[in-house]
Parts: C-alpha cells; structure tokens; sequence
C-alpha cells in the first residue's frame, strides 16, 4: 500500500500483542449492518506516475494565465511571486505542523503569525490584527459578526452595492439565520464609490455598521472621509474591505483614515490565483475591540529563563475554550498561505511594495487610457482606481469569440452581477501584463 | 537575545524581521518604469512606517531559522489526537503546483475552467462513495465552515417543512466548533452526557428531543476515540421528532471502507480533508471541509454547483432553494487538488487500509500503554486513544507535565486536556503512516516518563528542556497583549 | 545511540537507513503487471542483501532529520575561501526544474532541443564577454575538469606547432587541482615561489621558462586574495618562450566588469559556474567548468559544438583539430540553465555590481580584523582575505580551533590551512551577498574568539561544542576505514 | 540590484571604515589598462518574472518526454523519480552547502555519502565505492587511470566496440596523453556482447584491463564468464560500465561476477534527463585498491564523546593533499545527485527497485516482440537484454518525419556510431512508456 507502512508481519505481530488474529476484529464491534456495505467502489490506486500524468491531464485543460492574456481581477489577482516564498513553505516544519498548541516547539509558527500580525497592521494602519481568517468574504461576514458583539441594540447593516458581489452573498449567508441583523444595501454613484448621501439619510443610532470596498469591486477608491463623519454621528462602525491589498501600499490605509475594521483578502500578497483559493482573510480592528475578535492571535511573552517567545493567546474568545459562546466558530485557518504572504511582505519590503504598488497603478493607467483612445470604449465611473476599471464595450458579448481566438480575457462582464452595467468589463492591469499585451487588447477592441 | 548555553554562543531564538535589515534594502527587483502612476497625490500614503527592508539571502535566512525551531509530520511522530497528523504525501504537493491549478482565475470563463471542474466534480462523487451520501460540496474552507453550512442546510430544509426550530443537540464531547457554530447558526445548544462507556445513549436524547430541536451533532468515531454503536438508534430518535442527524466527519479516518455515515441514518456531515484526505495541516490551515448530505438536502447546496452535460461542465447557481454562498468562488481549491491526487494515489483498496491501519495502530498504542497509564474509558478504541493522569496525580504531575516532557524525548505531545469530559485527558492519534517501531519508541518513551514521574517528578514539571525555548508564560501572555511588534520610540 | 544531554533523551544523531525500516517495507508502490520478464533465470540475481526496506514517510523524516545536521547558505554565514559561498537564487531552482528542460533527452533529434541549444548558445557568448574570450565549451563538469580540458588545448595545439612540451608552471600558491591536472595531462609540474607581496615575479617564471615549458597555470585574483598585478609582464614571458597562459578562473567572483582575463595575456581559463554564477554547491557539486579560449585554441574545442545557421542551431562534430570529448552529452546541463537565469537576472549592470561588492565585503573584514589576527599579506585583497593563527599560537591555539570555535558561534569557519604557503590560512571569503550586519556580527565573534583565545584557550581546543557531533576522530577513520555499512553477522 | 544587500549608506559607511571614498579605489591597484576595458556589455538584469518567462519561453522550444513518446536510452533514461526526491534535495541545508570540511556540520552530508557508499556498493556487489564522480563516461576513464595505477609495467586497454560511443570517446580523451596507455578496440559479435575470441587471442601479460558495458551500448547483457577467466590468466582487470544500473536490481551484479572494477552512471536512478546532465558517476572496486581509488570517500569514526559519526577520508589520495601525485584531479563532484540517488533507493528499497527492474523488463521484451511481429522490424542482435534492443527498420532515415508528425521518437540511430549498423535502432522501453504507446510506435513503423 502506498502509504502505510505495515508489513504482513508487522501487522501479526501487532494484533498478537493486542490479542487479535485479524485486522476486521478490530471493528467487529460495529453492527454488521454498517460493515457489510462499506465496500468503497471507486478504482484502484494508482502508482505515483500514473497519478501525476492524470493531474497534468486534468491542468492541462484549464487556461491559464502563463498561456492566456488574463485581464482578471475582481477579487483574485495575478501578480509576482518571488520563487523564495514557495521555498519557504515548502520547509515540511511549516507546512506539515499543526496549529501550534505546543509552542516551545512552535516558535516558526507563531513568530511568523506574530509578524504576519505586525505587517497587516502597517499595512492597514490598524491597531490589532489577527492570524487570518479563511478569506476575504468570510472576513467581512466576521466584521459584521463582531459589529454585532459590539453594538448591542443596534441592528442595521449598510453593505455597500459596490462591495464585491460574492462577499455580499456570504455575509448575507452568514447573518441568514441571526434575528438581530438586517442588511441594508447601499447604491453606488456614477462616481463608482458608495452612495454617502444615501447613507446620510439612513444612518443613524439604528445602524450597527458600514461596510465598503476600499478599493471596491469596481477597483474604485472609495472616498472615506464623508462615512466616517457619519459614522462618528451615528456611532455606527466603518468597516472597509480590501480585496487588493496590494493597494494600501500606495493608497492611504483605511486606518488612517477612521476605519474601526479593516478586513480583506490577502491572495494579492504572495499567494497563486489557484481558482481563487486557498489565499486568506486578514482582519484588523482598533486595539480596543481585541477582546471581540475572531480567529487565532500570537502574542509576545518570555520562556522560563527570560528569552522572548511567542504563544497562542487570548484563547479565551475560542470555540475551544468559550464553545457556544465563542466570538467564532473559527478553527483550522489558512495559517500557511498567510506565512506565503508574510514572506512575500518581508521580500518586497518597504519599497519593493511600493515599487510593485506603482507599477500597477501606472500600468492600469496607461491602459485605460489606451482602451479609451484607441479602442472606442466608453469610461462608465469618475471616480479614481488602482490597479482595475470599468469600461463600456458595445456589442461585448458578440466579442467573446475573437478574444478568444486571441486566447486573451479582455476582463470580468459586470452584468452577472449588475443588471444595469450592460456591456461592461472589469479590467484588471497588473504588473503580470506587459505592454505587449495592453497593445494586442486594444487592438482586438479595435478590430470590431 | 539570550544565549543558551555559556559555550554556546550562537542565539537560540531568532530576531524579528523588524529588528533586521538595513534601510532602502529590498529582495524585489524591478526595473524603473517611467510616468506618472495615474493616481492623485492626495490619495497616497506616505511609506508604510516600521515595514521590513532586507534582502533576498537575509529573508531566506530568517524563515530557515525559524523553519528549525518549528516541528513537523517528517520530524517526528505527531500523535495529536481528533487532528489526524498522517503523512503528507509530496505528489500532492508537487501537483498542486501545476501552472494548470495553480494559475487559474476563478472568474475566467468555465471553458478555461473544464479540467479543474473535472477534477471538482470527481472528487465531489469521491467523498459521496466514501461517505455513502448523495451529494456533496466542496466550497467549505474548513470543518468548522463546513459545520456551519451544515446546519445552514438543515435550517433551510426545517424553515420550508414549518419553521427552522431553535435548538441544536450537542454531546459533552463534542468538538468546541459544534456549538460554536450551532449558535452561529442561530441555533441554542442543548449538551448532553455520555454513558459510562463513553458514547450517547438513545434514551439520553430522547429525553431532550422534541420538535424544537433541528438536529443533533455527533462525532463518530467520537472524540473519545469510540465508536458510537447506538448511532441507527440514536438517528431514529431524531428523525422520528422530525429532526435531522449531523454527523461531524472530522474522524473519517476510522470509517474508511469500515461504515459508511450515509448508512447511519446521517442526514449531513462534513470531511476535514485536511486530516482524512492528508492534506498539510500549513501550521494552521488551509484545510477543506466539504459537507455531503443525503437527497432531502440536496437542492440546498450553496452555489455555484458543477453541472456536467455531454462532456462538459458548467457551473451553475439557479437553484432557487440554495443557502447561498458561504466562501467566495470555490473553496479551498489547492487543497481539494491535494486531496483528489490522494484518492486517485490510494483507491478503494488503499483508502480502506488507510483506515484500517489507523485502527491497528490506536488499539496497539492503547494495548501497549494500558498498564502504565490509567486509560479514559474500557471501550475499544478506533482510531485514537485516550488517557489520563490519574495515576500520575499522586505524584502532582499532570497531563502538561508529561506533555512537555514528551518533547525532550523528540516526539510531539499528544492533544492534551479535550475532550473536556475527561479530566486531565492525553488524546493519542497515531495515525495509519506510522510504523510499529515508531510505535514502540513512542510507547517506551511514555513508559520510559512514567517512571520519571515515580522517581524525578521535578524533572517533568521543569521540562521540557532541550527546545528551543523553554515552558513560556501563557498568562502574561493574555494579562498584557503584545500582539505586534512596535518601532521602539526614541 | 547516545544522549546529548541527560535531560534531552531524543538522540543527537541519526541512525543509519538500513539501520531501520522492516523486511518487505517499500516506498514505491506500483500496480502488479503479470507475465514474465522475458529474462532468462541464470542471469538473474537474488534479492539485494542489505538493501533498504523504507516506507515514504520513514524515508523522508530519515533525510530531514540528516537535514538538520547540515549547514547550507540559508543557515548562516558561510565564508569559505576560494569556494566564494553567495546566495543560490531560488528562481534559478524554479526554472531549472521546468520539464522543458529537465525531461529532455540529449539524443533525441536536435529539433527537439532547440531551446537548450538557443540557451547554450547564450550562455557561451555572455561568458565569453564577461571573461573577454574568444570561444567557450560549456562540456566540463567542474573546474577540475575545465582545467585538463584547458591544457589538453594547449596541448593540442602545441603539438601541432611542433611538439606538446613538457612542463607547466604552477605558482605555489595554487589550487591543488592546478598540479593533479597538468599531471594527468601528461605533464610535469615546475613549482615556483610567490614574493612576499604574495605575488608571481615576472622574473621567477622567466627563471624557469623556457621551450620545454607548455602552459604557465596562475590564478589571478591568487588563493590569497591578490590580484596579480603583474600578468601581463608575466604572459609576456611566457609567450616570448612560445607558452600559453593558462588562467584558473576560480576567483572570477573578483573580476566581472573590473578586469577582463582576455586582456591580461590569457589563452585559455575556466570559470567555476557553481562559484561566481551562484549555482548550489550541492555539499559537493555538481558544479560545471567551463573553457573560454582565445582564438588560436578554438579549434581545438571539444566536440560536439553548438553551430547557428539562420535560427537554427545545431551540434557539429566535424572539426577535425578537436581534442575530443571529455564528458557524455553536454556537460551539467540543469546546472548552466541556473547559470544563464543568473546571468539574466543581474545582467551587466548587476555582475559589475557583484564583483565590487564582493571586494568591498572582503576589504571590510580585512580591515576589521586587521588588529585580531595577524594578516598574511599587507596586500590590498581583492574578494578575500587571509589570515593567520601566528599571534594565537602563542597560547597554543591554532587555526584548527579558531575554526571549531566559530562552529559554537553559528558561524561556518572559513577555509583553513589553505594556501599551503601560508601556515595555519585563514582564508575569508564572504561573497558579495551578505549585508555589513552579518559582517559585524561575524566580526565581532572573531574578535570575541581572539579575547577567549587568551582568557580561556581549553574553551577554543575543545570546540565544538554545541554541534550535533564534537570533533571527530579523523585519524581512526583513516586508519581503519569503515566506508560502507555491513550488516551484522551473527 | 538583485542579490547585492548593500544600501548606498552600507556602502559609505564600509568604504569608510577601509579609509575609502569610492568603491572603484578598492581596485584601483590593477592596471587602468585593464580596468577602462572591463565594461561587460550584455543585456541590463531582469526582473525574476522576466528570467522565468524568458527561461519559460526557451524550455518550450524543447520536446520532453512529457509531450513526445520517447524510446530513448542509450545512457540517459527516462524513470519515475518519487516526488519525495525532489523534497529531499529541494533543502538547503543539503543543496547549498559546501563540500563537507567542516564534518560537525556537516553530519547529513557526510553519513548521506556514506549511505550511497553502501547502496552502490549492494547494487553493485563490489566492496567499496566512492562518493560518486562526474559522470559514468569520466568514471570509466577513472578505471583505466586506476588500472594504470595498479598494473606497473602493463601498458595495453581493451576497449569493447559495444561499450558507450561517448564513454569511449571519453576514455580516448583522457589518456592520449599518457605514454603508457595504449587502447585496443574489441570487437563485437553477433551476440551483441565483446567478442571473448579476440580478446583470447589479444589479452596477455601486457593487458591492463579489459573495459566493457553490462549492460552494453546496445543493451546486451555481455556474458562476463570467459571474459573473467581470460582476465585470470594474463592478469589483466576486468573492469564494467554500467550506464543503466536500475539493471542491476534484476540482473547478478557484476561484482558477482567477478569484476575488479565496476562503475557506470547514475542518473537512471532518481535523477531527471535533463540533457543528460547533472547526474553522477558511481565508481566501486575490490578492497585492497581502495588507497588508489579516485574522488571522495566517507568514513565512519567517532567523535570526542565517543558518538558515531562520518568524516572525509583517505584525502592523501586528492590532490588537495598530494597535488601532482594525487589519484585524480576531481574535486567538486555531483554530491547532489548522488543524494537523490539515495533517496531514490531508500523510496524504492530492496522490493521497489526488484518492481521496477521487472516492470522494465518486460514491457521492454514486449515491445520487442511486438515489433519483430507487427511491424516488421528485423532482429540485430541475439543476446539478451535489460530495456533497451537494437532492431533494425528498413528505411530508416525516410521514417522520420511520419514519426516527428506523431510525436514520437522510436529509438536512437546507431549508424551514425557504428556505420556498418545502418537502418538500426537502439530502442529503450522503460516503465514510463505506456502500453499505448508501444501500441502507437509498432503501428507507426507498421504502416510503411
Ligand atoms: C472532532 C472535530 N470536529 C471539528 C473540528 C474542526 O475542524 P476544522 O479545524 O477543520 O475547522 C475538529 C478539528 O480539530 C475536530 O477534531
Ligand atoms: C582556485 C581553485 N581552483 C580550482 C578549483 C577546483 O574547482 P572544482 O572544485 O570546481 O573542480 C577550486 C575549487 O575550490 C579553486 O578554489
């Protein structure tokens, strides 16, 4: 057998000094009516070879984006990855290691969260962050959670329109079945960004929260500053939401900016687009709310002779201490792709973020700009962005055989989730997409 | 930094990646681009205060040394209990990485999709063949969401029969996450207890069963490590008031190719796939939770859901009585390619000595330790074992103490201290990838510290000594939160 | 096994595999094919005796454990002298493990190998460059072999020109393969002294000089970290005696964009991939070698050779002059891709960069420690530094000790005993990837190691003393070699 | 810049220290007329996602044994290589470490060489072998320079025509220089094996050694009996080069056999094609020419404390220590290579490697058979064989293209080493090559 070690004589040997004489009375305590059916019917095993060849066959007939011209972002974002960052994780002593509940022979682990921890913080310009969540959109459902926790009698949630769309979906999954909470959608304005003066009208001493993209779905920066007013009036919390945190290494962070929470999706930072997971959800929020979180903390403390050491802590919030009364039900994370990205953070650096942040920027620029001039689509937001727009192609969906022909995906069809955003594409420029490509997209725009 | 020995001068423990490098250093490099990056200046941030600047080598040496402080499956035996700390097979890893999984945009078009949808819809009709279920989903990130989504279900499926009901069954031994995410859920926990043997008794939740309970959560094996006989019964008793059985799948491992869940009279249950289907646990995560239900739940799977027609599949979401959406795009898709390879590397045959293999090795420890110290509860075991410290009590040594002093001996503690019921519990998992005389060097090891704990209980109740640190201080640790480092001020 | 400390009981060392394991155990698994091999019975052998019965896991927690007994690059600092220990690129892993270059087979037609001959291709014209050549083979394995193949060159064409000649002139200062080589070649070795500058004297080559004399070999920068100022002059003498200049190019690390051997009167050179292209040294290789020759040797260049003829590129054989072939197919291939990715990597920008900061890291040190011990030379050094124990001998400390001491810092020594001329060398290399924070640090453990050499020398001769194994009884192993585990007879 | 840490102010502050200002009078000792021509000028570096799209784009210009059917042997073979290998020697601690100086940290190392040492040493049935050399063709060239070493006064090598075209080359190469060494070509038969009446004639007290392949060039098991008692008469060594020595997990290892000498390449066991390079040469013999041999050896000793441990040994043999009088010039290895080598055994172990010897075996007897019978192809030679045959096809050369549009290449033409082979192919099945596939290859040959 391929992975269990077991010799005939081994297992003899073993059932002997147990006092059995065969492996299925080990289980014969279980009714016969179960045991008799268990046969599992699938093939038999196959040598390693054969395993791989198959999974070449089944990758081979996906479309990637070393073979396709992606334009893709909206959540999920193709970037650099230094070869150092699947080295590190790669080291069995971090991928193979459990949670670490044993922390003197932990300490990889939990330093690692524990700057993992310290980066997310200045990254957001946040007091507090934890060790991750799952991902982007189950921790904006955590935001709203612990909004909850905190905002006794208040029961009104305003989610922006402009947040992407399946985060929506899931914290509406989320507070399904909670009595106390009531989502209230918010519009967006012609400038891409969340309607503030809906939100005006609405938020008052009834509101629990806000939560916004920052930037939001439609890659637009959000204009933070007239929602924290109201959220200063109202006393209802300012949440933001990033899906690209790449962004915050060039944009003002959202804690600099009065947001109570600051949650996201960290896949940006280090992790493979992988069909969009795993990545990781990163949380933060003001120091005072630590007690309220959700998720695993690292916290700092000394060893019986004085040296610094690290630990699981506040563990007190946990399921598996607080069980029903848990602040999450949260166990297993996504610890190893948060240390994919604490390593990335550590190479890039102060200016190598920056550096990649520009670049980004500068490219998605250009390339609207582009699309604009030479390609006839129409701008559809004012509002300014990052590294992905909107744009109006007329006739779009007539297009989607000669992109690709071209073997390019010139962006995500908005429609699916805006009805009233008919013809229009979410494209994503990243440093991944060279001029070249820009160039070949636009002209294939042009051709029509 | 703190040396560790007076001859030894290298430092034990590792600097923060603050506390290095030089500034202006970076291990990116990207050649100048020239232009304006588009953005108006009053949008930007000024550089990011206190954030890492090193270099290539420097990164590389920091995560090494740290990567030596750790402890992993290829270091030693790790027999933590109810975690399933099996061999995590390198084909997995190494296809996982194909530029074909791992490369893929989720919102591209589902004709670049067709291989991973394969695979998606494969490894759905695997675990529902495993499981002996109907249907299943793979977009929980972890048990614990699968749980929740669980319940989503049941709640979904009660809400259109009459009402969603208010309460949620759940054993003493239960997992921490079942109650968590019943009240998630919306639900209130009912706990109840489990017979003197160790498993729930039919009449122990007849007794609380009635039409405002929705369903009862029961790990089987249990976290005790026993399997629960009275399961057909016990479902029986739910059903017949009308509720649902949710059965928590995290010890898979015991059943494979054994009994299958869907012949139980389990109406839901969830696979952690990072334990049964040995995908790396990464420290913490990623793991995948899928759920599998029986037919009266199918139409409330979250969507999107993998639709094959002719040769093709297709994803699709209009399925009107659906929860929704509980993770974003498609789950834990690293992971379920992991465990895919592992299901096509193992098959029937394999997937069915795996478990039987696990049992072999839970009741060989259990043997073998039975004498020296006090076991928990008479039954036979499945795929775990578990301890106590009574007898080591007497001699004021605890559970903590013989865990720690595990570690000078190399090996990784059992889990310690849960299932609650069991006071002072030591929670042994061996795990079907070990071999006897990893077994055995384990079993002298603990006998080996029993008599320690007779003879030298001082030198438990100081260990361990020879990691990299030494016990550390959890309470100052919760007293005062140091939970980032901070610029020093100057 | 035995216990490191009597509190740790996990053993230091490792057992050997087949030490381990049970009969019948295997890590390989693959389905039964029935039928007959087709071989005849006699031919056929019983069972290996001895041979391992591992399973994967076993094997891997043998090897990770072994791993932990190593030091790498990604441990620490890692000075060795003339072995120029940088940073081994992790891209340069990634891409060398691509199947386009790792699954090709070197007699498959040369159509299916045109992206491995674009790059050979490639990569003979950049070392050409860098090194101001005329023509490179790619072919040898390591610089020992680049070395015979360079003199066979010389040979080659010398013997066209009227006879092979004799002798080579080896500096004392040299490489120990310079003299292993020119005597497998079929030469003898003339050795000549440095001058107390730690230099080649125009004069003392003249001295020895003359038609009997095929090649002088001078490495420049020398094995003490000089460069040889006088070369030129040198290679003059040589050539007015109809000899050629062969360059051991071990040291190129110093010279990339300062000087290019191509104008220093070199005829021929190798450079040692592994060292100044950043290749991993493996714990003993595989390295590669290449030769770059001036134009009057290109004929002689071992076949095949790449040809480009439009966008084509092909293999020749026919150049009648050839000395042959000195390795199968084309030499370490998957080690000139790491090679060429590096080169690519840093361009000329980035190789003129890496050899100034390799001087000025070996300056730094040289300056620093200037006072600590005693320097060999008071030349200016150029990418290393020697030093010698002659102020620690006085408290009967050698280098030896020094060396072991380091161990017990964290530190890998440096190269000791190296170069012959210099007693008890320490010969520091730091390479231009380490930061000045490492310097410091290793700095300061010298100079702390000096200070304990004169408080405390027992501490020094007993090192280590914190590595997984003390010092080792390298006279017993030689005594009585034990090369190989034999199984217990009995 | 990309791998250099220094920061302008690190710079400054270095040069100041030195008592420098700028980084250019660190060489200003060296002629200016070499320094102002020192410019190299080749391309600015790249970005590490540029190297991987340019090495990329270079490693698709390849066929590889993934995307074509390959029949190719003839030194180099394509196996399964467990993944766990790669792990392996993926570590740092193993892969960028230097040569083993420093034995108490470099205990993996040394007791992993001492591993191989041993497995070479079973597979082979000899009583010691080295840590490994450069390759199979420099490690039979290192068996005649020892014979030399051992035979005084004998001065003639036999060559088999059957052994490796390179190896032989490469033997040639390394001794032309050498007065004392004259090389004899033997002939081969119509068996495929050296021709044992030549050599009867031929071999006396001046022979040296007599080299051949075991398996040969063209796969032939060479019958080694007559070959060992002529070598018994004149004195002469019996030396055998294995470049497939997967082989020798089926077949009685030539140490049983009676050889002085046996070494080969190891490549077929664990380490990829790649072009035929890295991989390793293994070199073993009998005892009591162990101060002799060439390349590196581990040995067992003891540290200060009695523990067991591994050191370098015997360095009186290298040139390090005796320089000109040293048994080789090698000094960098393929130490890497040799580890995989050794992981690969200890995955397979005794039974896995019997598995797929056999597995070899007969898909390659198969594939033979169905050739003769399908496709009719032409028996050479009558000897029998490991994985790889020599057939003969009629038109050979006019073939090619049909199978370059198929994808497959059937095998390697012998003619161009051996003229009077025309229209033979050396063909190799191993057990990556499917049933399908040889299916795919008879129908291929078959429909001309
Ligand atoms: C019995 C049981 N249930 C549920 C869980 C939760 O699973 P996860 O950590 O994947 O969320 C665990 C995990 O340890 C468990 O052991
Ligand atoms: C100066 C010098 N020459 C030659 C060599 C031999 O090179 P290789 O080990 O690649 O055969 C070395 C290796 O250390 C060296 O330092």
């Amino acid at each position: 057998m391929r992975y269990t070690p077991h010799t005939p004589s081994d297992k003899a040997e073993m059932l002997r000094a147990i006092g059995l004489s065969e492996v299925e009375q080990l289980f014969d305590h279980l009714p016969a009516s179960l045991r008799d059916r268990a046969q599992i019917s699938l093939p038999p095993g196959l040598s390693e070879t054969a395993v791989k060849r198959r999974m070449a066959a089944l990758a081979a007939k996906n479309g990637t984006a070393e073979n396709w011209s992606l334009f893709l972002g909206g959540g999920i974002y193709h970037h650099a990855i230094p070869s150092a960052v699947d080295a590190v994780i790669s080291r069995s002593e971090f991928a193979t290691s459990y949670t670490p509940y044993q922390p003197e022979v932990s300490q990889g682990t939990l330093q690692a969260m524990f700057e993992f921890q310290t980066l997310i913080c200045q990254l957001t310009g946040m007091e507090v962050a934890n060790a991750g969540l799952y991902d982007g959109a189950s921790a904006a459902a955590e935001a709203v959670l612990m909004a909850r926790r905190l905002q006794d009698g208040r029961h009104r949630v305003f989610v922006s329109r402009a947040l992407h769309p399946q985060y929506r979906q899931v914290i509406a999954t989320y507070v399904k079945n909670l009595v106390d909470v009531e989502l209230v959608e918010v519009p967006f304005t012609e400038r891409g960004g969340t309607d503030a003066e809906f939100l005006a009208q609405q938020v008052d001493e009834r509101a629990m929260c806000v939560v916004l993209g920052y930037p939001n779905f439609f890659g637009v920066i959000e204009d933070l500053a007239p929602i924290r007013a109201l959220c200063d009036r109202s006393g209802a919390l300012m949440a933001t939401v990033t899906t690209e945190p790449l962004s915050l290494a060039l944009l003002k962070p959202p804690g600099e900016l009065g947001a109570d929470i600051v949650v996201g999706e960290g896949q940006s930072l280090g992790v493979p687009m992988a069909l969009g997971g795993p990545g990781f959800g990163f949380f933060t929020c003001q120091k005072r709310f630590v007690r309220s979180m959700p998720g695993r903390l690292a916290g700092e403390t000394v060893d019986s002779e004085g040296r610094r050491g690290f630990v699981l802590t506040l563990a007190t919030r946990e399921q598996h201490i607080r069980r029903e009364k848990a602040t999450s039900n949260i166990c297993t994370s996504q610890t190893l792709c948060a240390l994919a990205s604490t390593v990335f953070m550590a190479m890039l650096g102060k200016s190598g973020m920056r550096r990649m942040a520009e670049v980004n920027a500068r490219r998605a620029h250009r390339a609207r700009e582009r699309l604009l001039k030479e390609a006839g689509l129409v701008p559809v937001f004012s509002g300014p962005f990052f590294n992905e727009f909107v744009l109006k192609a007329k006739g779009l969906s007539r297009l989607q055989e000669r992109f690709a022909a071209k073997k390019i995906v010139p962006g995500i069809p908005v429609a699916e989730f805006y009805p009233e955003l008919q013809d229009c594409l979410l494209i994503c420029v990243t440093e991944m997409n060279e001029e070249e490509e820009i160039e070949h997209l636009a002209r294939t725009f042009g051709e029509g | 930094m703190q040396e560790h020995s007076a001859k030894a001068k290298a430092p034990a423990t590792v600097p923060l990646m603050f506390e290095s490098g030089s500034p202006g250093r970076t291990g990116f490099f990207w050649p100048e681009e020239a232009g304006p990056t588009g953005l108006p200046q009053e949008l930007l941030r000024d550089e990011i205060p206190g954030f890492p600047e090193l270099g290539e080598l420097e990164v590389l040496r920091h995560f090494t040394r740290l990567s030596h402080l750790n402890f992993g499956i290829e270091s030693q035996f790790y027999p933590l209990g109810s975690c399933t700390m099996k061999y995590n097979p390198k084909v997995n890893e190494a296809v996982a990485r194909l530029p074909g999984f791992a490369l893929v945009h989720p919102l591209a078009p589902p004709a670049l999709l067709q291989g991973a949808l394969e695979l998606l819809f494969g490894l759905e009709a695997a675990l529902a063949e495993i499981s002996g279920m109907d249907a299943v989903t793979l977009q929980p990130a972890a048990g614990a969401q699968g749980e929740l989504t669980g319940l989503m279900l049941v709640r979904a499926y009660l809400s259109e029969k009459g009402g969603p009901r208010r309460k949620i069954i759940v054993p003493d031994t239960a997992h921490g996450t079942n109650p968590a995410s019943s009240t998630l859920c919306g639900y209130d926990v009912v706990q109840i207890g489990s017979n003197d043997q160790g498993m729930v008794e039919p009449s122990a939740v007849a007794k609380v069963m009635d039409e405002t309970v929705a369903a009862l959560m029961l790990t089987n094996p249990n976290t005790l490590g026993i399997f629960e006989k009275n399961i057909n019964a016990i479902a029986d008793v739910v059903h017949s008031k009308g509720g649902l059985v949710y059965l928590d799948g995290a010890n898979m491992n015991a059943l494979m190719g054994i009994a299958k869940p869907g012949h139980m009279g389990v109406d839901v249950l969830h696979i952690n796939l990072h334990k049964t289907c040995s995908t790396p646990h990464g420290g913490g995560g990623p793991g995948a939770g899928p759920v599998a239900v029986k037919n009266l739940l199918r139409d409330y799977l979250p969507v999107p859901r993998i639709v094959k027609s002719g040769d093709r599949y297709d994803l699709r979401e209009d399925f009107s009585k659906a929860i929704g959406r509980v993770r974003s795009f498609f789950g834990n898709f690293g992971v379920l390619v992991r465990a895919y390879a592992y299901i096509l590397s193992l098959g029937s045959d394999g997937l069915q000595e795996t478990s039987r293999m696990a049992l072999l090795n839970a009741n060989y420890i259990r043997k073998k330790l039975e004498n020296v110290f006090q076991i928990a509860y008479a039954e036979r075991c499945m795929h775990e074992c578990v301890f106590t410290d009574r007898l080591q009590q007497k001699r004021h040594v605890s559970t903590l103490d013989i865990a720690k002093r595990l570690l000078d001996y190399g090996f990784h503690p059992p889990t310690i201290y849960f299932p609650l019921v069991v006071s002072g519990a030591l929670m042994i998992e061996p795990t079907e990838t070990e071999s006897r005389e990893t077994l055995d060097a384990f079993i002298d090891a603990m006998t080996s510290i029993a008599r320690e704990a007779e003879e030298n209980p001082e030198l438990l109740k100081t260990a361990p000594h020879s990691t990299p640190v030494r016990r550390l201080d959890e309470a100052k640790a919760a007293r005062k939160p140091v939970l980032r480092w901070e610029p020093k001020r100057g």
